[in-house]
């Protein structure tokens, strides 16, 4: 299996949309390249297990490395191990649906795929870099694209939110690239290699300098509290699928950038900061949760409710335990589904009846059953219900949490259990009010979903379930993975 | 003290005294004249030192061409008898106040310094060297340095004329 | 043994009929869903009922002690080496006798259904929703795993409500899903966290390791979780009272009860399945799966005693004032949960110790029998009156007479007059209590009189007194679909006290000799009677006796209608305290502070590059100024300050 | 004497350039559009046959000095002049004197050739002022306007004066070590506080040249009266020029006061950076936008400098290729606009793309790379001059840097927002490109993704410097 | 009165260009400004002039920069008249103040 493929396709896919020419066109194409990234995806999946059936245990397959600027050392080096591929899978879930979802876009078709193409680039390209410089690069490639989308496509106070975006990722980004120049100089082999990087041991001061810098740089991309005020304002005013781009891959970026490069190489630093982290995402998770309950906008719940969640990545990373990790990693895929699924379907709503706003709406169910029974297991799943894929990743974490036995990660876990009913305050409540009560007047007509729309949410459906029903999968993919990491962490402690 | 240095004390004064006038008199055919004198008070303590070639460049191509060029430039752009305008008080003070420390500092360290030089081999500063030195390809010529400046007055010349030589003005001229 | 997939098909074929239903049901089977759902379940039905025969008397006895068998299970969610979510059938007595009564009840309701729910717009979707319920409260019963039993037990709450939810264009529906919903979840969270503590120091969450290691004094399991303890209180006991908690959300005991009244908005029949029979009696179930670690920490059984006894005299009270027939029932269900949850309090591990144990489980199948049938009644008087309140009601006792027939026998069963069934069942429940705790035993036997009272008041009011006012067109009983259900259960709920049940279910699995004492039964069955013909004095007639007792007792009476303001602090914690004092601010911090922090980062910016613009001036002497101002500054910067 | 010619082929091409532009004007007739033709012919010629015959070696007693490195940085310069020509072509053929525009900026730039190459201060200042004086002509050859003899006479009064500055620093090291010689010097030089006076004088002078806080301040005062041709020339020959000497005489001539110069470059980048992004921040004028812009840029690229390496030589010769792709094709695109409709301000660009999205798209590209966004080049120019920067492992610096590479998004963003998001009734109409024009811009629009993705073209430059 | 050296030399030197300085920094006339750039340059070439003279006289580095030094400024001078004349034209007046139409 070339993993080069993934970036090709996209970046050909890409190349196509642009060369096509008119817009029917252009949406073919580009579900096209989605589709095929979507098989192949699927396609590494086995590959990978298969791979690994076979006995073949090393951290990382499938690695490939090209000379690329050899006077810095850095090198093209790709590769992937579980928790890679759970990501991959995920971009290219969100990817095939997005594209279905954006199918009735008709300003500027060409751009509008042409730059969600191309941010599906760089989160793959993300997903699947060992060498930090490229995984910089590809982290960098997929904000501008966001910044358009939102800017030209979205609502609302778009301008001011894609500048926030841009602007405060961009900051993430910078902290991102002194902390990764400080690994890269601390090593007397001048690498930013992942692998090498791993191997050696970096200097106890350069971890505390660099851990903080590259935990909250990466921590601004996954919405870490208080770095996440892009969060709402972004996802509210972005296109449905720039929503769903931003919730579903882009903040994953940020927690698996926390994880690969922040943890796994500094597994001092990340003792030495792990209550912050812990007392972070803890209040993110809380905090955001009852923020949501205030909001009255679809999107903005939804927002708000992407940091609670994403605080719980955090919550799982900051434990340094392996199940509270496996569950970080379960929780940023599942998320990432959830939250992408949440958004298609309010993209749909908002399509039909012209307002986010919860109170404008009411009995939805009676006119659109498909979408309203769509955003219901959506609800469900943000609030954590068995046999969809937000339970078994939260309850991973909150088991890993519990394996500390002091107070304070005690306090932490209950704290972020309790989330679980604020979560399920706000998700019925909007759905109560969405969905259920009377319907209100002038939504008589309303169409329900169409074929593509139905598609996409067919799509990430499938994704969720398949984690709620049979969560091992997951694991067993995630596993040895998390097991590495904290093998290093476990000999420090 | 002998005469060198009587001499060398009143170029002095008379140099640094004119320069002084020529900046702030305000009358701009005087500050043309306290220019000159300036100038020829520099190629005064040229020849006080014996460089007389440079005295004679100084001379030939300040005071025969340079300060020409202003006069005309003054007959140009000024009625005649108009008083310069005079600078905001705030800005004279400070420009003097800067002035004063820029050259204290420099006067201060030039002072604490100590030169070493080479005087051994003295090459005299004869027309012939300099000849010989000017037009030179070798290590110490200065053939290339020389090219480079006649490119220089080429371009400077064409600058020149371009510029001064404009045929439309423009529609708002003297607006004010 | 029992063939596995025959065990596993009870749970699965409901789920299928969810998935068929709930997939297809709209567009190809809304005529036939009910007769697919309903064939589903009857087959589910049978399959327990074979598996129950064939685990009390072919293979669950060995050496006269009933095993817990684990015919199967597999590892579904792995979090740590030991700690594992398997997914399993277990099968013990509890288990079993619960496969049966939520099949049976469950299959009662499917055919009930069938008549009430007829023409309605979402009817696949009811039958699909009824299927998500039956396969969740089977997987719930036979888990072989703690958190297995948490996932069933969510899913449980989830399908609780959808169905109360049901009617979603009616607001109130609504609000009681929601407030159903959350309270429960809200237990839960007592639930999980319980689970935490427990599987923490247990190392497992297979049920029956977490017993075996957390109930022998020997093992390591034990001391540390009795060693451990927060606030002077052992591990042990704060897992099982968290624990604990979860089962009284979803049992609505005292204070977790609030959902319960307000549930009653889902259709009569699911009101009869859910919040009757099955549903509410899962924390019963929980308490008593977990039954030998709670024997082993006395203040946790204490905490159940207490609010079981509590929950029974409080919701006994109130019933008596309602005047919304599901609403008294809804009442009474939570006191006769009450009831079983003390039971289980005072109930000791092992023997005759374990009177209390048997005799929940005893009540709790009895209680299902008569409550189904109870509820299945009152829908049937919901479905010729369309109304809800007893002053719309009156006298129907000719329009109505199947319904009347069994709905007086479920009132008697109630109300502990023997022969019916729950005279046997509360017998032994006031005699456990009568040996292990005198003060339960005599607020039960008060709550056991109010609840002859209530349950007549109600039966009276329906039935005779005045008479109703009856409009618009009226269709019978609802025909065979639904009387056939009242006449089974009614049939249960004369026969089933008459099973030996402490030959079946026990504390240890040894059979229990039931020991029944005339003597004894004097005073129960008095006070019922008592309450019976209070009830008769004030409602058999219509007339103004009630109205002027209410009138007396004012105040009381007020507290008591409003069901002790429970609602109203909810609202007022939720509200003001949840919403104004912890959201309001956290959204006002997040878009003042935090967000006000970035925007002020960025208008500093701008403020300050519009304040510098004056440095530029266009000036180029002053340019050259700052030029020499610049060298100066840095040669003196760096010769006489940073050397 | 073949020497002379194989090594200082680049200077004898362009004079020769000059010439042939000479009597081309003295034989008069041609036209403008066939001259700029020939021109442009001429000026492909010599940037191909900079390739070739690459020697290394010094004239003229090391006055004269030139290897691998400066000839590739001449190439550079060559390649910025000739996208110049095809960049402004419109403007070229409506001026009547575009000739001795052309002969101008030849000037100019064997002024810098020479300055590059300059082994002693004498040719440096020589070569220095060659590359000065044409320009401010240049800068007053839009005759009509105001602006344009304002910027003029701004610039050649600022660069006289910081000429004498130069000169007073020059006359005061010649006194201190008796040499002017580049590679004399160093030996003979002492960190005495009076060499940190005459190095801050020289420092200076550089700094004035590259518009380094506080020295800088002429330079949006004249980048926005000249005429885009001589803009761009300023802002991207002639700075990238003196970043050349600039860091071929740090780390050659200065080498002893390296503690010195480093804390100074730390301070001034800063400063640079800052005020740069605090300025460019409200700007309206796009070339005054620019101007701020490219002055941020030259804080970044002091961060490279100061890293004394060669990978920071790399760096910045690397940059200011991409400098040139990304800023020409920037000014590229203000040009076009400005020529048809004459309008130069950001607001003016509202809703361009509904109209032109091939300018679009170009000016969008160019802004990103500005900004040091990936795929485009300028990413991997920043990345490697904050990389090269990082070797002192000094994060404060980097991590200011790093953080003005925000602001700066943030004002680079604005004109994107402009012309992508803003909805405009009265958007511009659609331009009319010269086909030269459309070809120059899309080079650099090749150039800025290119030149970053395939690395080769770093590594060469590495195995130069 | 001692005996004149380098230093009174460099004395004068540097008297000279700051003269030339406030003269730049507080003249509003171009022309005068110009004028005060011309004592700067002067002042430069005392400098290098008396440097050769006194301390390096073995070459003739200082002597040589004086005489290019001339040639520039006067290269210099015209083309900053020409761009006076030319702004003169345009705006009616050499006052630097008024030139400032460019700022910010």
């Amino acid at each position: 299996m070339n993993l080069t493929l993934l970036i090709l396709l996209p970046l050909i896919t890409a190349i196509a949309i642009l060369l096509v020419k008119n817009a029917t066109q252009v949406k073919w194409v580009a579900l096209a390249g989605a589709s095929a990234q979507f098989i192949l995806a699927i396609v590494l999946l086995f590959a990978f297990n298969k791979e690994r059936a076979n006995g073949n245990v090393s951290q990382m397959l499938f690695e490939l490395q090209y000379k690329w600027f050899p006077a810095w050392n850095i090198s093209f080096h790709i590769g992937i191990d579980g928790i890679s591929v759970a990501m991959i899978l995920l971009t290219a879930f969100v990817v095939v649906a997005g594209v279905l979802v954006s199918w009735n876009i008709t300003d500027k078709t060409k751009e509008f795929y042409f730059l969600l193409i191309l941010l599906s680039l760089g989160a793959y390209g993300f997903f699947i870099s060992l060498d930090l410089f490229i995984l910089f690069f590809f982290l960098e490639i997929a904000v501008i694209p966001k910044y358009l989308l939102i800017g030209i496509w979205g609502s609302g106070k778009k301008e001011y939110a894609a500048n926030k975006l841009a602007l405060m990722l961009m900051g993430g980004s910078a902290l991102v690239l002194v902390g990764m120049l400080g690994l890269y100089f601390s090593s007397s082999l001048k690498s930013f290699d992942l692998m090498v990087l791993s191997k050696l041991h970096i200097p106890t001061e350069v971890q505390k300098i660099c851990f903080p810098l590259l935990f909250v740089g990466f921590g601004v991309f996954g919405a870490l509290f208080p770095f996440h005020t892009w969060v709402p304002d972004g996802h509210s005013s972005a296109p449905t699928a720039g929503s769903m781009f931003l919730a579903g891959i882009s903040m994953k970026l940020g927690s698996y950038g926390c994880l690969r490069v922040a943890i796994s190489l500094m597994p001092e630093g990340a003792m030495q900061y792990a209550n912050i982290i812990i007392v972070l995402s803890s209040i993110a998770i809380l905090y955001g949760a009852f923020a949501t309950m205030m909001q009255k906008d679809l999107k903005y719940i939804n927002a708000y409710s992407s940091v609670s969640h994403c605080g719980l990545i955090f919550l799982g990373l900051g434990m340094l335990t392996k199940t509270a990790m496996t569950g970080a990693v379960m929780q940023m895929v599942s998320h990432g589904l959830m939250t992408a699924l949440f958004f298609a379907v309010i993209g749909m709503i908002y399509e039909r009846t012209h307002t986010k706003q919860v109170n404008e709406m009411g009995g939805l169910l009676k006119v659109m059953p498909f979408i309203t029974t769509v955003l219901f297991i959506a609800g469900l799943c943000s609030l954590g219900l068995p046999g969809l894929s937000g339970f078994v990743s939260e309850m991973t974490i909150f088991v890993g949490s519990w394996e500390h036995t002091d107070t304070f990660h005690r306090i932490a876990t209950i704290a972020a259990c309790m989330s679980i009913v604020v979560t399920a305050v706000y998700i019925l409540r909007a759905i109560g009010q969405t969905a259920m009560g009377p319907l209100k007047a002038g939504y008589e007509n309303l169409q329900d979903a169409r074929w593509n729309e139905k598609l996409a949410a067919i799509v990430l459906l499938i994704g969720i379930v398949a984690i709620g029903f049979a969560p091992f999968w997951l694991t067993d993919l995630i596993n040895p993975a998390t097991e590495l990491i904290m093998q290093k962490i476990s000999i420090i402690k | 003290m002998n005469g060198s240095t009587i001499i060398f004390y009143l170029l002095a004064s008379f140099t640094l005294v004119s320069a002084v006038l020529a900046v702030t008199t305000r009358q701009i055919f005087r500050a043309a004249i306290f220019l000159l004198f300036t100038l020829i008070g520099v190629a005064g303590l040229y020849f006080w030192m014996q460089y007389d070639f440079i005295a004679a460049v100084q001379i030939v191509v300040y005071v025969g061409g340079i300060t020409v060029l202003i006069i005309f430039s003054i007959f140009l752009t000024q009625q005649a008898g108009d008083l310069l305008p005079k600078q905001k008080m705030s800005r004279q003070l400070f420009a003097a106040l800067a002035s004063f420390c820029g050259f204290a500092l420099i006067m201060l360290q030039v002072y604490q310094h100590t030169f070493i030089g080479n005087a051994t081999q003295a090459l005299p500063p004869t027309v012939a060297n300099i000849g010989n030195k000017m037009l030179g390809v070798d290590d110490d010529g200065y053939a290339l340095p020389f090219e480079v400046v006649s490119i220089l007055l080429l371009a400077a010349l064409v600058g020149c004329i371009v510029i001064a030589m404009r045929s439309k003005p423009e529609e708002n001229i003297i607006k004010q | 043994m029992p063939h596995v997939i025959s065990i596993a098909l009870i749970p699965l074929l409901p789920l299928v009929g969810f998935i068929l239903l709930g997939l297809f049901g709209r567009k190809y089977f809304n005529k036939s869903a009910g007769f697919i759902g309903t064939f589903l379940l009857l087959v589910s039905t049978a399959l327990a009922l074979y598996t129950a025969y064939q685990y009390f008397f072919d293979i669950g006895k060995v050496n006269g002690i009933y095993q817990k068998l684990v015919p199967f299970k597999f590892t579904w969610l792995e979090f740590s080496k030991g700690v594992s979510i398997d997914m399993g059938i277990m099968l013990d007595p509890i288990s079993v006798m619960m496969l049966v009564v939520v099949t049976i009840v469950s299959l009662m309701v499917h055919i009930y259904s069938l008549a009430y729910m007829k023409g309605e717009a979402r009817f696949a979707t009811y039958y699909a929703f009824l299927g998500l319920f039956t396969f969740s409260m089977l997987g719930l019963v036979i888990s072989s795993n703690i958190f297995q039993m948490y996932i069933f037990w969510e899913l449980v709450g989830v399908s609780s409500f959808l169905l109360i939810g049901y009617y979603y264009d009616k607001p109130s529906a609504v609000a009681a899903c929601k407030k159903a919903f959350i309270v429960t979840r809200f237990a839960d969270l007592g639930f999980l966290i319980g689970i935490l503590v427990l599987s923490f120091y247990a190392h497992t969450l297979d049920f029956n390791t977490l017993i075996e290691r957390l109930t022998s004094p020997a093992s390591n399991e034990f001391k540390a979780a009795v060693g451990a303890s927060f606030i002077g209180i052992t591990a042990l006991t704060w897992g099982l009272v968290l624990v604990f908690i979860g089962g009284a959300g979803k049992s609505a005991m005292l204070p977790l009860h609030i959902w319960l009244p307000d549930a009653m908005e889902g259709p009569t029949p699911v009101s009869a399945l859910i919040h009757a029979a099955t549903m509410v009696v899962a924390g019963v179930f929980l308490v008593a799966r977990l039954f030998p670690v709670f024997s082993m920490s006395a203040p946790a059984l204490y905490v159940v005693t207490f609010v079981g006894v509590t929950s029974a005299l409080f919701a006994a009270i109130i019933a008596c004032t309602q005047t919304d027939i599901k609403r008294v029932l809804a009442y009474s269900t939570m006191s006769q949960i009450g009831f079983m949850m003390f039971a289980l309090g005072i109930s000791g591990l092992g023997g005759e110790n374990g009177l209390g144990y048997t005799a929940s489980m005893f009540h709790l199948f009895t209680h299902a029998m008569f409550k189904a049938l109870l509820f299945l009644g009152a829908g049937a008087v919901i479905h010729y009156i369309h109304s809800n309140e007893m002053k719309d009601m009156g006298g129907l006792r000719k329009y109505l007479p199947i319904t009347h027939i069994s709905f007086l026998i479920a009132c008697l069963a109630i109300s502990g007059v023997p022969p019916f069934a729950g005279f046997f069942s509360k017998e032994e429940i006031l005699l456990a209590a009568y040996h292990h705790n005198p003060a339960v035993y005599w607020i039960a036997l008060l709550t056991s009189g109010l609840t002859a009272f209530y349950m007549f008041r109600l039966y009276f009011s329906i039935f005779w007194g005045k008479q109703a006012h009856l409009h618009g067109e009226h269709h019978g009983e609802g025909g065979f679909a639904m009387m056939l259900p009242l006449l089974l259960l009614a049939v249960g709920a004369v026969l089933a006290g008459f099973i030996p049940f402490g030959h079946f279910v026990s504390s240890d699995g040894a059979a229990l000799e039931s020991h029944f004492h005339w003597q004894f039964s004097v005073a129960p069955v008095l006070i019922g009677l008592l309450g019976i013909f209070v009830a008769m004095w004030l409602y058999k007639k219509e007339n103004d006796k009630p109205a002027k007792m209410a009138a007396s007792l004012n105040g009381i009476y007020q507290t008591i209608y409003h069901k002790f303001y429970f609602d109203e602090l909810y609202i007022f914690i939720t509200k003001k305290i949840l919403f104004n004092l912890i959201g309001r601010p956290a959204a006002w911090f997040d878009k003042n502070v935090v967000d006000g922090v970035m925007n002020l980062t960025g208008n500093t910016t701008q403020l300050i590059s519009e304040k510098i613009k004056g440095y530029q001036s266009g000036k180029v002497q002053q340019y050259a100024l700052y030029f020499l101002l610049g060298i100066i500054g840095i040669a003196a910067l760096f010769i006489y300050v940073w050397k | 004497m073949n020497d002379l010619f194989t090594l200082m082929k680049s200077e004898l091409l362009v004079t020769a350039i000059i010439f042939i532009l000479l009597f081309l004007k003295i034989g008069k007739g041609i036209q403008n559009d066939k001259l700029l033709t020939i021109i442009q012919f001429l000026l492909l010629l010599n940037l191909v046959f900079g390739f070739f015959f690459n020697e290394e070696g010094s004239l003229f007693g090391g006055m004269f000095y030139t290897n691998a490195l400066i000839v590739f940085q001449k190439n550079v310069l060559n390649l910025g002049v000739l996208l110049i020509s095809m960049l402004f072509a419109n403007w070229f053929k409506k001026s009547e004197h575009m000739p001795e525009f052309f002969m101008l900026m030849l000037s100019a730039l064997l002024g810098m050739f020479l300055m590059i190459s300059s082994g002693n201060f004498l040719l440096f200042y020589l070569s220095l002022e060659l590359a000065t004086i044409p320009v401010a002509a240049m800068v007053n050859f839009d005759l009509e306007k105001r602006i344009s003899s304002e910027a003029a006479m701004k610039m050649i009064l600022s660069s006289a004066f910081s000429s004498g500055i130069l000169l007073f620093g020059i006359s005061l090291i010649y006194g201190i070590t008796g040499t002017i010689s580049f590679t004399e010097m160093p030996a003979l030089l002492h960190q005495s506080p009076l060499m940190i006076i005459v190095f801050v004088f020289l420092f200076a002078a550089f700094a004035f040249k590259l518009s380094i806080v506080p020295f800088h301040l002429w330079t949006a005062d004249v980048y926005e009266g000249a005429p885009f041709a001589a803009t761009s020339f300023l802002s991207v020959i002639s700075k990238g020029s003196v970043a050349f000497i600039f860091m071929a005489t740090l780390y050659k001539v200065f080498q002893p006061m390296l503690g010195l110069w480093y804390n100074m470059m730390m301070l001034l980048s800063i400063a640079t950076m800052i005020i740069g992004n605090l300025f460019a921040l409200r700007q309206q004028s796009i070339k005054r936008f620019l101007a701020f812009s490219s002055i941020a840029q030259v804080g970044f690229i002091l961060v490279g400098m100061s890293s004394n390496s060669t990978s920071g030589t790399a760096a910045v010769v690397y940059f200011i290729l991409i400098y040139t792709f990304s800023n020409l094709a920037a000014f590229g695109v203000a040009a076009a606009i400005a020529y048809q409709t004459g309008k130069e301000k950001i607001d003016d660009y509202k809703g361009l793309y509904q109209t032109n999205p091939f300018l679009s798209w170009v000016m969008a590209l160019a802004l990103f790379s500005l900004a040091g966004i990936p795929p485009t080049a300028g990413f991997f120019g920043k990345l490697f001059l904050i990389t090269s920067g990082a070797s002192k492992a000094n994060y404060f610096f980097i991590t200011i840097a790093a953080l003005n590479m925000i602001v700066s998004l943030y004002y680079y963003l604005k004109v994107v927002r402009a012309i992508f998001m803003d909805k405009n009734e009265q958007a511009i109409e659609k331009i009319n490109i010269h086909p030269t024009t459309k070809f120059a811009l899309l080079l650099c629009a090749a150039g800025v993704i290119f030149v970053g993705i395939f690395s080769w073209i770093y590594d060469y430059i590495q195995s130069l410097a | 009165m001692p005996e004149p050296g380098l230093y009174h030399l460099l004395f004068i030197s540097a008297a000279l260009f700051f003269i030339g300085m406030f003269g730049f920094f507080t003249r509003r006339n171009l022309v005068t400004m110009l004028m005060s750039i011309e004592l700067i340059l002067n002042s430069v070439n005392i400098n290098f002039i008396a440097f050769n003279k006194y301390l390096w006289p073995n070459k003739m580095d200082g002597l040589f920069f004086v005489i290019f030094v001339i040639a520039i400024a006067a290269a210099e001078a015209a083309v900053a008249i020409a761009i006076i004349i030319n702004l003169y034209r345009s705006h009616g007046s050499i006052d630097v103040e008024k030139a400032e139409e460019l700022k910010y």
